[in-house]
């Protein structure tokens, strides 16, 4: 329910895909960033993130995301999206953040762009 | 239905009123998701709308510092278009001192936020704000720009 | 998050004014999931109190008969249970000369109707309604009757 | 959306299912009572009704739903209903429906009711 965020995760020797389940507020920012912080502190650079799940986001949420994005930047690192609603694929463009990291289609297509 | 002519008198109005508590602006979005499917929007356009109520929302949340701890919300449903109306009596802000954010900037600059406003305007079709220290009314309006299809009175498959 | 102790004072209250238009029952019980999701109910509690909320909503665009053509619906979120308050200034009724409804006599008899109320008091764990000629109040609780299970924190796993 | 209601439905040559989807208020309990009629004027009297997609019902689409079991006893005929959702089982028990016309898990076991 509303109350209700999970975050999980795939682990690949070269990259991960990051799942996420629920509203990204800044919580569900926060668990997100733990998750990406540690797999890159295990030196996984590469981040895959599967927003499938998360239909609502507020952007507390995404000036998070930001922070991830910069961790990575720092690493030579990249993140790709996907599985974003047409709403969500929008407020990132309008935002500028796609500039910085890619949008995909499809699970496969991100990976592919890592 | 709601679009059909000689169907009902317009404007309606819902009004919505919420306590500033964590989340619950997420039961604002399901009263504004009804509204705007009971007007046949399409699922991105009730996503935007969504959207950009949470914004307003959690800046009433965040920055209003109501005493009274409430944040109303009108939704006024027209023809043509649907107006969403968010209020709250806390300090308010001075609207022309807010930065337009650049993501470039917020790359090395510890502060990433700042975007609500920003994205409202963008989400939505047209969007006044008035603030004074008696409170903050954001008034955004969704348009409902539909096909000729449509307009004929054809069902609208929209995915969910 | 609203059942933990300590995380938000109680009671929150959320306030819905609808218009008497017809289906927008709908959009208010899209609130009330939100409201009783917010609350962790689970499936079938949610349910409940939304088709309880429908009836006490198409009784009062049916019958209140009034002239403002508005819904008052509050939805008031304790510890343990939810109440919901549904009020119109409509023309009111006398509550005791309802007569409880019976499968049996409604065959063979043209008139189906009349299950709104008692429906509203089978659904809901306590309801009062009070009605005079300036308009009527229903007041319905659901008890959040937790399992030990939940009460320890668990997530409950509910089919959408 | 909250203003669509359909109804589809599959003949065969003993009885009929009827297939509803979204809220069944008046205009949906009238949608579902013409194409039970229709059916009860081509002689077919066994009906079963999944309301699989239904998981709103307000008491004047129910209302409607006792005509057509009240028609169907006038030809000795049967309904059952099955894809009811636990809230609306309940309300059809509270009511008394069920003992007019049987509640049954799947639509196998509904046809196999009839
Ligand atoms: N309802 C409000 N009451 C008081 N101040 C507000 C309100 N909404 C916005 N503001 C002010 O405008 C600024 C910009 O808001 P916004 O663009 O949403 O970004 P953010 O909330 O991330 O700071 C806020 O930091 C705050 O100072
Ligand atoms: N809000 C209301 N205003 C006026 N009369 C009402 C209201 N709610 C119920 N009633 C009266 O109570 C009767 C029983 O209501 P109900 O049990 O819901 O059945 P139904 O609506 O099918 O008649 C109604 O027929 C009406 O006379």
């Amino acid at each position: 329910m509303i109350n209700q965020f999970a975050v999980t995760m795939r682990k690949e020797s070269e990259y991960a895909v990051i799942y996420t389940d629920g509203y990204i507020n800044n919580l569900g920012g926060e668990k997100i960033a733990e998750v990406a912080n540690t797999l890159i502190g295990d030196g996984i650079y590469k981040l895959v993130l599967n927003l499938e799940k998360s239909t609502v986001v507020n952007s507390i949420g995404i000036s998070i995301l930001i922070e991830i994005i910069e961790k990575l930047q720092e690493t030579n690192g990249k993140l790709v999206f996907c599985g974003l609603t047409k709403t969500i694929a929008k407020t990132f463009t309008i935002m500028g953040l796609t500039q910085f990291a890619a949008i995909s289609d499809t699970e496969e297509l991100a990976i592919q762009g890592l | 239905m709601i679009n059909r002519p000689g169907t009902a008198e317009f404007p309606h109005e819902i009004s919505l009123t919420i306590p500033i508590v964590p989340n619950i602006e997420v039961a604002a979005t399901q009263t504004a998701e009804a509204v705007a499917g009971f007007m046949e929007f399409d699922r991105e356009q009730i996503d935007e709308v969504k959207h950009a109520l949470i914004e307003a929302c959690i800046n009433a949340f965040e920055h209003s510092n109501s005493n009274e701890n409430k944040v109303y919300i009108r939704f006024i449903m027209k023809h043509e278009d649907l107006t969403v109306i968010i209020q709250d009596f806390g300090q308010g802000f001075d609207v022309e001192s807010v930065e337009k954010p650049n993501i470039e900037s917020k790359f090395g600059n510890s502060y990433k936020r700042g975007w609500g406003l920003m994205l409202i305007e963008s989400l939505m079709d047209s969007v006044t704000i008035t603030s004074s220290p008696a409170g903050t009314v954001i008034t955004m309006t969704k348009l409902r720009v539909r096909s000729s299809k449509n307009e004929n009175g054809a069902k609208e498959v929209s995915s969910d």
